[in-house]
């Protein structure tokens, strides 16, 4: 059983959403705990996974029985497999928690919105697992579809921003098409590990088929991920969705592109020749430079909730981006890991505005007056992400940045180290402003009112909680924000120093 | 420039793509409309399929259908690639599927603002935003 | 807007032309592409899975699982259809069209007026934006859509020798519905062939595809791998046909999908997604 | 001296006391459960603190790994005499003030009472773990979450000024603290790949002189609790909050942790010997002298007897950071005993502030005239107070200031010793006026005609305790001095 794992963690989601799209029809009450079953199923079979790889290597598998470069073959390696269990991880725990959500937003077509849920949390795990350039297209275009549909239902300008998603989308994922059509002819096969094998080849190393192959595919990327200047997308796309959809899409899309950046940069495009052959990185992390500080800056400016995450995200895109092209080990470790950690991070930062709108029915900042004493556990957990993403220890986001800082003094690139402490700098302004007005002001009063040293609260509000299928979730999160942080140490030496091939210094 | 000119005579099957692309990704930069839009974006994603199929093609040779019996010897130079032709059959489902996509909402846009004209929405996007 | 958006495409234009020029020419066989990997196809497209058609080898057996995922896309594209689209009938329908049989007279009844009964021999219900009523299109159809639906089932069924599979005759299927519906109206299509059977059959299509790459699993061997499949099929193991056959079996598979989803999209594409009154 | 390392998991268990605390006080139903439980809390913290004491006295240091989070860093413990005095000092304080935040809170009926026992409580844990940091890693991690902790607790009163000095509360902390610590913590970490303090520091020869300079300078000033100008306005502003929070964590606690850290910085990081040899500890004692002069001088313009009181803190601090920067043994002695001495002077004169409002309402110095009659008690404890801050004979400060003066001589800077002299005699002139006209002032003047009653007893008892005990240390500063001789051998081997 353990030998078809990789396969089964994809198979068993793809079978029960066609089973759920067509019981949605017949049977429609059996369709959550279809939905529950499969993705709990999947997360287990990547735990297990994770646990084989850590303890015998890369583990291969071949689809249809057709070694490498014939046919299709899955890889997970020490860079996927923890990966697997986040985007896995992340999809169980959103699911819980918004099941409420998801019954209020869509309930008349909850088995729809079951069957893209886990056809999106199969293009999700597929390209991670996959080790084929165009499957991992395939897979890319089944993700952005689900994504496109599950974000298309929401508040009043929800279908136009999914439409300009589309668009930049489509636009990306067909660069990253052409990206892949160029290596193909330049080489001849589309398998990954055969791809590099061609890389280190001289005559490929010079020509500029394989560069301009390298600058499409990544452009590609960067456009599904959202980096700065391709970013317009984002911020309208995850904020006017239904939270159920933007707290499952946030999380994951950027941060598995990020990850499908980091398989390709080092695995198809081996380091050598993307930082030795053609110095591509210096210029690279400039951009995430402007990433980081536009983000946070247009973050700063947002008015309501929901933007201003959507920002953080961009900002969050720009650590990755920039830790990756620094292209030491310090730099590329910071990057792995933060995708796991800023997945925990912007789910609990989603889930918990979701649980705020839930109540407060609007993510306006003057909306949020006094929620610490009405949603005391939702702002305890909102609380903690707020830590993470401002990188204070334990919780996970201070090491993740740890290394991305150092690998950034390492590099000797100290703009990037200067603007990720302006970042943390700014992501606490961001977050303490919400806490003033969520602390002091009443709810329904103009302005914080003045009260002398003897002032009672006679109107003691009482406490409107989120419901409790959307606290419990969000506080599991919260909790791994700092279990991640803590485990940071077990997590880089067992994992992910091993995913770092040794090319690099 | 001579050098170009002659690359281009034996190289016109990538010119063509481009000029196709470019055209697709003009119309969706700069149109309004859209459906406009929609259309530059299926042009856009079939010059890529353009691309791809274009590079298998030998000069002179026949469709990857091999000789029924199975002992026969295979030339496999004189049958076109065939991978090309499989992966764009994919490339192709998914740009239709797109398209399916896009147009669905597409309609809800029109049926939520009345018109398709995006600089018209994001007009009376500005002033419901003045107003509330 | 436009000058910016000229600009960037007149850049992007040169840049990719001036590195396009050190590309394989146009029709060369020795290009990398056409020597690594594809004679291996074509080479063993007999031996392997005894089907002449190497693209549909590639298709459905070495690079099975590739078309596995595209016809999740095409049943994703129904989904998100439906899902963005449809919608319930409105409970006061807007003004709705008659035609009195016997005098050829249109009546309009406005909202909330009394709607003659459903089978009502005398009024016959027309589209708001009907097309003229003719008869030659109406027959004509009818007769084309017998063979229009014989000749998918032969795409289908040939995809193994001739260019043709599982898509190209899904896509026919489906286009011989639509045509009934475009000839005659959406009320009566949706009566013959319901939208729960559309989006059903759907799900069916690709759970063929991937059940049977299920089953070699259970079988024992890799994912989509149709060798596991010869016991099932009565053939010693290593036979070529049991490729072949798992190979047609997807290929249905892939039809079903494709029929049905084409049709489904249509229905709500057409109707806005009330499945009243269509094209 | 060897010091062996004895390994227990008592660190843990004394940080996490008040932390589990938490949770308890949380469930507790009626308001006197909850108090008990707080001081249950406040008195086991300190008997497992002092557990310690005499391992610690023996030489030997107490060390604990909790986590191995960064391969070669893990979040560690190390008990040494100098943890083990400020850990002493604060939990000692704790269980004292604990009883003080009793009898004001509910004399004045203030709101929120659980939410501010228990930040009080993870504030003391944080304390604690700082003292107790084997590595400026884990060192960070409490300094942070102490900012935080504190932070509701300055802005208890909820309202709009409680708003605005909040937020400068938190520009300054944790501003300071990531824009200056973070950087030059990961920097440090980068070129020497190791935090954990060492003896005479682990930098060895990795930097050349302007960077050790640069790394100085952030991080004594990115330690911005420690109150060094001009980042030290978050300390007049944060007197907006109920006074035993300004009593025990701006006189005790908070800045203290500033001073600590500087310290640990110092002596644990750069390492007396590179400091010297790079002539940079003048710079750090011309920062500490400029912000003694100045603080000194602005405390006597202060009408508010808490920024007042504030603004000495500031001083007093700076007497700590000049006496670590001159790294002669004397004067480290000095310094660490004053964190002694001037945490038990300063509660006290913050227990009779806070004593004063509790019983009349009055804030302001120029309206305290005669009150000395009508509350004798508060007023003589006030007065102990003052002296231990001044440094006078009777009482505890004196000894520190004498080995402070002892020091500078012995580094043979007598600038410093000006520096010294002159803010003293600055002390007596911005507090004694106020002893003087509280006692001895004509009947027509005295502004309190009617009775005012003492205050309740639950606040009077800890304010003797507190100056009984300042005077107590200037004749049996035992466990201090000897702390504190050890942690100068640990520290400089004078």
């Amino acid at each position: 059983m353990i030998r078809h794992l990789p396969a089964l963690l994809v198979i068993v989601p793809l079978l029960t959403a066609l089973t759920v799209s067509a019981l949605s029809w017949v049977a429609p009450r059996l369709c959550l705990p279809l939905t529950f079953g499969c993705i709990g199923a999947s997360l287990a079979s990547s735990i297990g996974i994770l646990v084989e790889v850590i303890k015998s290597g890369p583990v291969v598998y071949t689809m249809g029985g057709w070694s490498a470069p014939v046919g299709i073959v899955y890889v997970i390696d020490y860079l996927s497999a923890p990966v697997l269990v986040v985007v896995t991880a992340v999809a169980l725990i959103n699911l819980i928690a918004s099941s409420k959500q998801i019954d209020r937003d869509f309930s008349d077509k909850k088995g729809t919105f079951y069957t893209l849920y886990i056809l999106f949390v199969t293009g999700m795990v597929g390209i991670v697992a996959t080790g084929d350039a165009f499957n991992l297209y395939v897979l890319l275009e089944i993700a952005a579809l689900t994504g496109y549909s599950l974000i298309g239902i929401g508040h009043e300008r929800a279908p136009l921003s999914s439409l300009n998603y589309l668009f930049i989308g489509t636009i990306g994922a067909s660069f990253y098409l052409l990206g892949v059509g160029y290596l193909y002819i330049a080489t001849g096969s589309l398998n990954m590990a055969d791809l590099a094998r061609f890389m280190a080849m001289p005559e490929h190393g010079t020509s500029t088929m394989v560069m301009f192959a390298f600058i499409i595919c990544m452009t590609g990327l960067f456009i599904k991920m959202g980096l700065f200047p391709l970013h317009g997308w984002l911020p309208n796309a995850y904020s006017y969705a239904s939270p159920a959809s933007s707290a499952l899409v946030a999380p994951l899309t950027t941060k598995v592109m990020i990850y499908a950046m980091i398989r390709v940069g080092l695995y198809v495009f081996t380091p050598a020749y993307v930082f030795g052959r053609l110095q591509v990185g210096g210029a690279m992390v400039w951009i995430a430079v402007a990433a980081i500080v536009f983000g946070s800056l247009l973050a700063l400016a947002q008015k309501s909730l929901f933007k201003m995450l959507t920002y953080i995200v961009i900002a969050e895109v720009g650590y990755m981006v920039g830790g990756f092209f620094l292209g030491n080990r310090m730099g590329i470790t910071g990057s792995a890991l933060h995708i796991i950690n800023d997945a925990a991070m912007t789910l609990c930062l989603f889930l918990a505005a979701g649980a705020i709108t839930y109540r407060t029915k609007s993510d306006d900042f003057k909306d949020l007056k006094g929620l610490f004493h009405q949603m005391p556990f939702t702002m305890t957990a909102f609380t903690v992400g707020a830590l993470a993403v401002i990188g204070v220890p334990p919780t996970c986001g201070f090491f993740s940045k740890w290394y991305l800082i150092i690998g950034g003094i390492q590099a000797g690139h100290y703009g990037y180290a200067a603007a990720l402490i302006f970042s943390s700098l700014v992501n606490a302004v961001l977050f303490f402003r919400i806490f003033e007005t969520a602390y002091f002001d009443q709810p329904g009063d103009g302005k914080g009112h003045h009260h002398g040293h003897h002032k009672h609260h006679k109107h003691k509000n009482k406490m409107v909680e989120a419901p409790v299928s959307m606290i419990v979730p969000l506080m599991i999160t919260a909790l791994g924000l700092i279990a991640l942080g803590i485990y940071t140490g077990d997590i880089v030496t067992h994992v992910i120093q091993a995913a770092i091939p040794g090319g690099i210094a | 420039m001579e050098q170009i000119f002659t690359a281009m005579g034996a190289k016109y099957n990538y010119v063509a793509y481009i000029i196709l692309m470019m055209v697709g990704l003009y119309a969706m930069i700069v149109k309004s409309n859209l459906v406009k839009k929609i259309i530059g974006m299926s042009i856009f994603q079939t010059s890529i399929i353009l691309f791809y199929v274009s590079t298998a093609y030998k000069t002179g040779k026949t469709i990857p259908i091999v000789p029924y019996d199975a002992h026969a010897a295979v030339q496999a130079a004189d049958f076109i690639n065939p991978l090309p032709h499989v992966l764009m059959l994919t490339a192709i489902v998914v740009s239709v599927a797109t398209l399916g996509v896009a147009l669905a909402l597409a309609m809800k846009i029109y049926r939520q603002y009345g018109t398709l004209e995006e600089d018209d929405i994001h007009e009376d996007l500005r002033s419901e935003e003045g107003k509330s | 807007m436009k000058i910016t958006g000229l600009l960037t495409v007149i850049i992007c234009g040169a840049l990719l032309t001036y590195y396009a020029m050190d590309f394989p020419d146009f029709g060369d066989g020795r290009s990398p592409a056409n020597t690594y990997l594809s004679p291996h196809f074509l080479e063993n497209t007999m031996h392997d899975a005894h089907v002449p058609n190497s693209v549909t080898t590639i298709l459905a057996d070495y690079r099975g699982y590739d078309t596995m995922y595209e016809t999740t896309v095409v049943l994703t594209a129904g989904l998100a259809c439906f899902f963005l689209l449809r919608r319930k009938e409105s409970t006061s329908p807007p003004a709705r069209f008659f035609r009195h049989v016997p005098t050829g007279l249109t009546l309009r009844i406005e909202e909330g007026g009394k709607l003659p009964a459903e089978n009502s021999k005398v009024f016959t219900r027309i589209d708001s934006l009907w097309a003229p009523d003719s008869l030659i299109i109406r027959n004509t159809c009818r007769l084309i859509i017998a063979f229009v639906q014989l000749f998918a089932l032969y795409v289908v069924a040939h995809g193994h020798y001739s260019p043709g599979g599982g898509f190209q005759g899904g896509v026919l299927l489906g286009s011989s519905i639509i045509l009934f519906s475009i000839s005659n109206d959406l009320r009566r299509t949706l009566k013959r062939f319901r939208e729960k059977t559309a989006a059903v059959l759907g799900a069916i299509g690709v759970l063929i595809y991937s059940g049977t790459g299920f089953v070699c699993l259970l079988m024992g061997a890799h994912f989509l791998n149709y060798e596991a499949l010869s016991p099932l099929l009565g053939l010693k193991t290593g036979d070529p046909m049991a490729r072949s056959h798992g190979i047609f079996s997807v290929e249905i598979g892939v039809a079903f999908a494709v029929m049905s989803v084409m049709i489904w999209i249509y229905y709500n594409l057409s109707s806005a997604g009330k499945h009243d009154e269509g094209l | 001296m060897i010091t062996q390392t004895v390994f227990s998991s008592r660190p843990l268990v004394a940080v996490l006391i008040s932390l589990l605390a938490v949770p308890v006080l949380l469930s507790c139903r009626t308001k006197d459960i909850r108090e008990t439980w707080t001081f249950i809390a406040a008195t086991l913290k300190f008997l497992v603190v002092a557990s310690m004491l005499p391992l610690i006295l023996a030489g030997n240091e107490i060390r604990f790994t909790v986590f191995d989070v960064l391969p070669g860093l893990p979040i560690a413990f190390r008990v040494d005499a100098f943890g083990m005095m400020f850990a002493l000092v604060s939990s000692f304080l704790w269980i004292i003030t604990s009883a003080y935040s009793i009898g004001y809170m509910r004399s004045l009926h203030e709101h929120g009472q659980t939410r501010y026992y228990c930040y009080f409580a993870l504030s003391l844990s944080a304390t604690v773990g700082v003292a107790f940091s084997a590595n400026l890693l884990t060192l960070y991690l409490f300094y942070e979450m102490l900012s935080l902790a504190t932070y509701p607790l300055v802005t208890h009163h909820q309202d709009q000024e409680a708003k605005s000095s909040g937020r400068t509360y938190l520009f300054y902390i944790l501003g300071a603290s990531i824009a200056l610590v973070l950087p030059a913590m990961l920097f440090i970490y980068a070129k020497t790949g190791t935090l954990d303090f060492a003896a005479h520091g682990f930098m060895g020869g990795a930097f050349s002189k302007s960077t050790l300079l640069v790394l100085v300078l952030m991080l004594v000033f990115g330690f911005a609790k420690a109150g060094i100008m001009p980042l030290h306005s978050w300390l007049p502003a944060a007197m907006v909050a109920p006074t035993p929070v300004s009593a025990l964590l701006h006189a005790v606690a908070v800045v203290k942790v500033g001073v600590f850290c500087v310290a640990r910085v110092i002596t644990g990081v750069f390492g007396s010997d590179l400091l010297l040899s790079f002539n940079l500890n003048t710079v750090v004692c011309t920062i500490a002298s400029v912000t003694i002069i100045a603080a000194s001088l602005i405390a006597l313009s202060q009408d508010g007897l808490k920024r007042r009181l504030a603004f000495s803190t500031i001083g007093q601090l700076s007497y700590i950071v000049l006496g670590v920067a001159l790294l002669s043994p004397y004067a480290v002695t000095g310094a660490m005993l004053h964190i002694v001495m001037h945490a038990f002077g300063k509660i006290t004169l913050f227990f009779c502030a806070g004593a004063i409002y509790a019983a009349s309402g009055v804030k302001n110095i120029s309206q305290m005239v005669g009150i000395g009659r009508r509350m004798p008690y508060t007023m003589t404890a006030f007065l102990i107070g003052v002296l231990s801050v001044i440094g006078l004979p009777p009482c505890g400060g004196f000894i520190s200031k004498w080995y402070l003066v002892l020091g500078t001589l012995q580094a043979d800077k007598p600038v410093f010793l000006a520096v010294l002299l002159v803010s003293s005699l600055l002390n007596a002139a911005y507090f004694l006026p106020i002893v003087y006209k509280a006692f001895f002032c004509t009947d027509e003047e005295a502004q309190f005609k009617k009775k005012v009653d003492e205050v309740p007893i639950w606040c009077l008892v800890p304010l003797c305790i507190t100056a009984s005990i300042s005077v107590i240390l200037f004749f049996v500063p035992q466990p201090f001095l000897k702390l504190a001789q050890m942690g100068v051998q640990a520290f400089i081997g004078g």
